[in-house]
């Protein structure tokens, strides 16, 4: 299935892209990790949150096609 | 989900003391305030392994971010018996010394409009998806960490 | 004991916002400065026994509270890791609507600046001997009490 | 003795006056009250502290000729 994917800050620098359109198998957040981090070895070493559709989980969580996925590094405002 | 749906919280570049005196001169006509507490984030030059900071380039994930301070400024309401509320965050650069963050309560009375400001800035900064680039003079950058 | 000794901290009627704006332009050279805190007491539209307060007329024992504010002031500077701090007192009427106390600290970061405010704040309200005549439209008056 | 004396706010109003010089028996804070409050009766009604020589006092203390006593009724700064 088709997921929007946002990157921000460091993680978009390191990626070298902040936002991308990817196909992928399964239809969790989890799957969606693998993948990502399947595709952009340098994910494995940093620290980030996931935000689905604008809100930030702290579990696995199952994703439907055409969902808005944010890998989001520690916050800074302020 | 439209960015229309929320407040637009950010300034672009730096917060202006003007800006600052005129939200003040704008709660004047609120006679039913008696308090106001203002929170001012400025950007140090700070000195990390012989490197000045020269200024923050800050980004966000602004429709979350938007999305957050709606969430946070409801909260608020609830929480504090507030006259106004208004938050504004920098967005791109903003040099050493100038203001990056305004967060201003108003109420009758004193303690809610300070209780309001200080849990305001902690949700801020731990909630709002705003990243930091600590930009030093050199042109090379870090990414600043929330502490 | 001369008045002269003190710092004064006496604004004849309101503190206007662009008073507040000049003090923050002011703290953007200091360039360790992270946070700062203000604090603004405005003059409330009070409605007593049916009389709407129009304003209020400062007086104070003014040595004495000079002396008292520069106490508070060296105290905050023990109590607390503050790189400023400005207090400003109106004396004579404040009408409804005006600020009559600004309270502003600076500090690296957030926390002391806004623990230092607070501090600050209750122990002018404590210690100042600053006196508010609460002055009705009828221009009958009421004489003011901390809470 | 003499001692100068300095009315505030409703205190100044009620006594109809907000600074004078006056001649006592005595030399303790107690001794210059009980002095004012036969002067101006108004003074038993009232709520106001004492500062000798602007500093608070909480109890009876000893004053010398030509010291400052003001009469301070509840603040109200801010």
């Amino acid at each position: 299935m088709k997921v929007k994917v946002l990157y921000f800050a460091q993680v978009a620098e390191k990626v070298g892209c902040s936002k991308e359109e990817i196909m992928m198998e399964g239809n969790t957040t989890e799957d969606l990790l693998n993948y990502l981090k399947n595709k952009y070895a340098v994910l494995n070493d940093m620290t980030f949150k996931l935000a689905v559709d604008q809100t930030l989980i702290h579990e696995n969580i199952s994703i439907k096609d055409g969902t808005e996925v944010a890998l989001l590094p520690p916050f800074a405002g302020g | 989900m439209s960015e229309t749906k929320y407040k637009n919280v950010f300034v672009q570049g730096a917060i202006s003391p003007q800006k600052i005196a005129d939200s003040i001169t704008h709660h004047q006509v609120k006679t039913q305030i008696g308090a106001h507490d203002i929170f001012l984030g400025q950007v140090r030059a700070d000195v990390i392994n012989g490197k000045t900071v020269q200024g923050i380039d800050y980004s966000a994930y602004e429709e979350m971010a938007l999305k957050t301070f709606h969430e946070i400024r409801e909260k608020a309401f609830d929480k504090f018996d507030l006259t106004c509320m208004h938050i504004y965050h920098s967005i791109g650069m903003v040099k050493t010394g100038e203001i990056c963050l305004f967060v201003f309560t108003s109420s009758a009375h004193r303690k809610e409009a300070m209780d309001a400001c200080r849990w305001l800035v902690e949700e801020i900064k731990a909630k709002a998806p705003v990243f930091g680039k600590e930009v030093f003079e050199d042109e090379s950058h870090q990414w600043k960490v929330n502490s």
